[in-house]
């Protein structure tokens, strides 16, 4: 991770972290806290916590987004105290609604021009953001809102499993993670498991990413904690209650940081940190799939 | 007599209007408790639609948040987000959509954006999320908001997701496939927009709430409806399932 | 299937059965010869034997397709002869590219007003189909094709397994059978297996059809013969090369769905004159997906 | 000497020309021959990508078309063809695309719709299929074709998938994310368009070839490159491979 990030992630570029709700990368959030970066413009649907962290940090100028809130707690105190005060640095924003991201996501990952969708007309969204224009239809007189392409300069992921190519498969909440690693000039998979390509050539339908676009694996268990990985471990939501607290207060959020964050020198030390019973606690009982059988054709 | 908060009232309230309603878009917190209790009670056929990919969730637990793992497992369906929203949102597979919001107007419009100015804003909140499009595309959308004249206000500070515009015909100009609000549910009355002029109007105060009450916790001259009902109060059954079932940490209570 | 084509597919509806050299329902392009349907507008991104049969039939008045041919064996002769010579009758084309008919079909699916794509720019195919169209980008310059959305009356999409409610999964290529679905008025599923709920939501990632937009279920085993359904049958290569011999013909052709279609009732008695030996050749061995877990959480 | 035929030599220089390449969009017949035999020789990690959806695929037999099973089992990824076209082709991801088509002029566009006029065609062709993206998105297009005057043609009935158009900077000015025809392999000699015109030119006579037979396969004055080879003939290496592997049945031969 630390030589994933000092490769690809350099001051001043644009980051989407992706995964909703799920399979957010607090590993590489927090690497990239510990190296220092500079003015990134960070890039997610929901910053959820990580970008929280992270913009508590001071790592980022611009944020691009289309809600901003801890799911099913509450506010992103960080994000708010650098919106609304710019502390500890100003912070400007840029918003779209989900499905604007994700069709700015689209655009860029099938490289086209506009993505148009059935938002914003009427309200005050497209105000705020210059970047949502309507089109007209060349087969009836309605025009339709579209949004423009999003191309990342890096992308990083979290999944289940990948192959040491980055051959990436994915299951339960899916996000945008597949269209935010095609739009991405660079990605990075960060995956619970690595595993022999065979694994990956048995189930195809299952691969949401080739290792055709992806310029780093990197082996992080429990990497997208305190969010969950299907099937691996649950969300930790004591943590999330913890952070409302915490990051309510610009102190206590530093001291958080320099614990957690600065003084640890990468996520198996965190790990430990946590303790195997936090993450044992967090194990899921069993629901496997079937097996589906896709023939041998010699 | 049953025991019941306001915040209860107006979960099964809400849950009471998903009767024979097939899809439902859920929202977490107080419209996922109303959902799953309308699938125990009038809607056993109901399927829970949440943006973060589900189709036909069926929660072992009350999720967490609307990307909790536990709507994934078991689910009939689950999809990427660009398929959720294209292929069953915008195709207008939704019949209702549960929303909330910071403010509301007398036209059903949300916001969920901004407090003060958008540049210098007085309080940032979440934004749209899914709702700009959830409000034009929900074949019906019902608001649950509890009662208050900070949220229910004359004008809004940002119009994040539209209801019916300026009322009237202002939003069948839009050419939204999606009709609009038709129902607030709140911890003390019940609204419809039943009129002409699309505004919203009282049509049912629970029980032991004066009209007087919710006219001082609205920022507007009020319309009413030519008859008031009173809202049913809770049955033991709804809040045996409420309690024991859906919220035993009383979370929503 | 006699039920389902009878109510659901009218004189005059636009049909769409797909399924990309794979899953394509024979089973249900048969019935609604049997049924003696006229004036259909026929859709489909490659027609292959089922619309050769189909147009040999007279059944449609109308094509809508983006390649016309025997996949690796060469024309559909039939399809050629009602373009060419109108034998037996009068048939109208309406052309796109792949991705065009797949664009098509998108916007169709997403209640979209128009889909962009790269395409047909400086070529003839505008001029053949003048909805083909051009819109200006808001963002740049630039000018992109687009393609109106396409709405068939009735899909028919051939699965490995279903409930009976319709919830639908497959797997191998995936063509564009979704996407039909999605933007179709009405949905005939055509299963190998009917299978139990807890069956599809023990894999959820894989359903590709919820029952929802699903109006009639068929369990048909083997309806999609002489094409192929993974991990269930191969393609009967020799059908397809006996058609090519048959087909040149229309005496012949008309004997052959005398013999195969108009005297034989229904799929049953269709598979009983096949032969079990014929099907039991095109088994494939067993190549199991691995199993995948979803987790329990209570 | 190994013996070969015309269509073998026409294979082997195709695969020959695949060598460092990373992604190759395959068609069926000659150019899977052709992208299998790379595979084994010049360039042994060369992905295939097969419009049906197929990423990555490891076929245990020659595919009967580029719907074959075979080439699903054991594939790297398997998609809707929504994705295949929008994130692999239209994303710029095909390095090489391998066509092949009823005419071609001497710009590299070719026709695969119809011979005669549209409306009243003398012969109906198979139509686009995904021809004319790939033509536009493929970095280079490598087209592999039978040498005949019936098919290098002065002038196209209809422009399916567009070449250097006329010529020039005629490309360039359409923006096409793709680069355009880079080689023509046919069975009597390779072609490149290498000049400013991105004219079709010949580079290499396969052996035992005159460039007057070249010329009078071709219905128009045919350009020739400075210096014209004399294409290496197959080895035994390539030829077993062919023989033994790829066509046992010789169909293409």
């Amino acid at each position: 991770m630390q030589e994933a990030v000092s490769t690809y992630v350099r001051d001043g570029l644009s980051v989407a972290i992706e995964g909703f709700t799920a399979f957010i990368c607090f590993a590489a959030g927090h690497e990239i806290i510990r190296q220092r970066r500079k003015n990134l413009t960070l890039i997610r649907m929901t910053p959820d916590l990580v970008y929280d962290q992270m913009i508590a940090a001071g790592v980022a100028s611009h944020l691009v987004f289309s809600y901003l809130g801890n799911p099913g707690v509450g506010s992103l105190h960080c994000v708010r105290r650098a919106v609304e005060k710019q502390i500890p640095i100003p912070l400007t924003i840029e918003e779209y609604s989900h499905y604007g991201m994700v069709g700015r996501y689209m655009a860029g990952a099938m490289r086209m021009p506009f993505f148009p969708l059935r938002s914003y007309a009427g309200t005050d969204m497209p105000n705020a953001n210059p970047d949502i224009r309507f089109v007209q239809s060349p087969y009836s007189d309605e025009s339709i809102a579209v949004v423009p392409p999003l191309n990342p300069d890096v992308a990083i992921i979290h999944a289940q499993r990948a192959t040491k190519q980055g051959d990436t498969q994915l299951w339960g909440l899916l996000g945008v993670q597949k269209e935010a690693a095609f739009a991405a000039s660079k990605v990075i998979v960060v995956a619970e498991e690595i595993v022999e390509d065979s694994v990956i050539r048995a189930d195809p339908n299952r691969t949401l990413i080739p290792g055709l676009i992806v310029d780093a694996v990197v082996h992080e268990p429990y990497g997208a904690h305190p969010s969950y990985v299907q099937g691996y471990y649950d969300r930790d939501n004591a943590f999330y209650l913890m952070w409302n607290e915490v990051s309510r207060d610009r102190a206590k959020t530093e001291t958080w940081l320099d614990e957690w964050v600065y003084n640890v020198p990468d996520r198996s030390a965190y790990l430990e940190k946590l303790g195997s019973e936090t993450l044992d606690d967090l194990k899921p009982g069993d629901a496997p799939s079937s097996s589906v059988n896709y023939g041998t054709y010699a | 007599m049953t025991d019941y908060s306001a915040s209860e009232m107006m979960i099964v309230a809400a849950a009471r209007a998903l009767k024979n309603v097939r899809t439902v878009f859920v929202g977490v917190g107080l419209p996922n408790i109303a959902c799953n209790l309308a699938r125990y009670t009038v809607a056993p056929d109901l399927q829970l639609i949440y943006e973060s990919g589900v189709y036909g969730a069926q929660p072992a637990r009350l999720p967490l948040s609307i990307g909790d793992p536990t709507l994934v497992t078991g689910a009939t369906s689950v999809v990427p987000m660009a398929d959720l929203f294209g292929l069953y949102l915008q195709r207008g597979l939704v019949d209702v959509a549960l929303l909330g919001g910071a403010q509301i107007d007398r036209f059903g419009n949300l916001n969920t954006t901004v407090i003060g100015d958008y540049d210098t804003p007085k309080t940032r909140l979440p934004g749209s999320g899914g709702a700009c499009e959830i409000a034009i595309n929900a074949r019906k959308v019902y608001m649950i908001m509890r009662l208050s004249n900070r949220s229910f206000v004359e004008k809004l500070d940002f119009l994040t997701s539209p209801g019916h515009l300026s009322g009237g015909d202002s939003r069948a100009k839009q050419s939204y496939p999606g009709e609009g609000p038709a129902l607030v549910i709140s911890d003390m009355a019940i609204f419809d927009f039943d009129n002409a002029d699309h505004e919203m109007q009282l049509t049912s105060l629970h029980p032991g709430v004066t009209l007087q009450e919710v006219q001082a916790s609205v920022g507007w001259n009020l319309r009413v409806s030519a008859e008031i009902l009173e809202t049913p109060v809770p049955s033991p059954e709804e809040m045996n399932l409420v309690r024991v079932e859906l919220d035993p940490q009383g979370m929503y209570r």
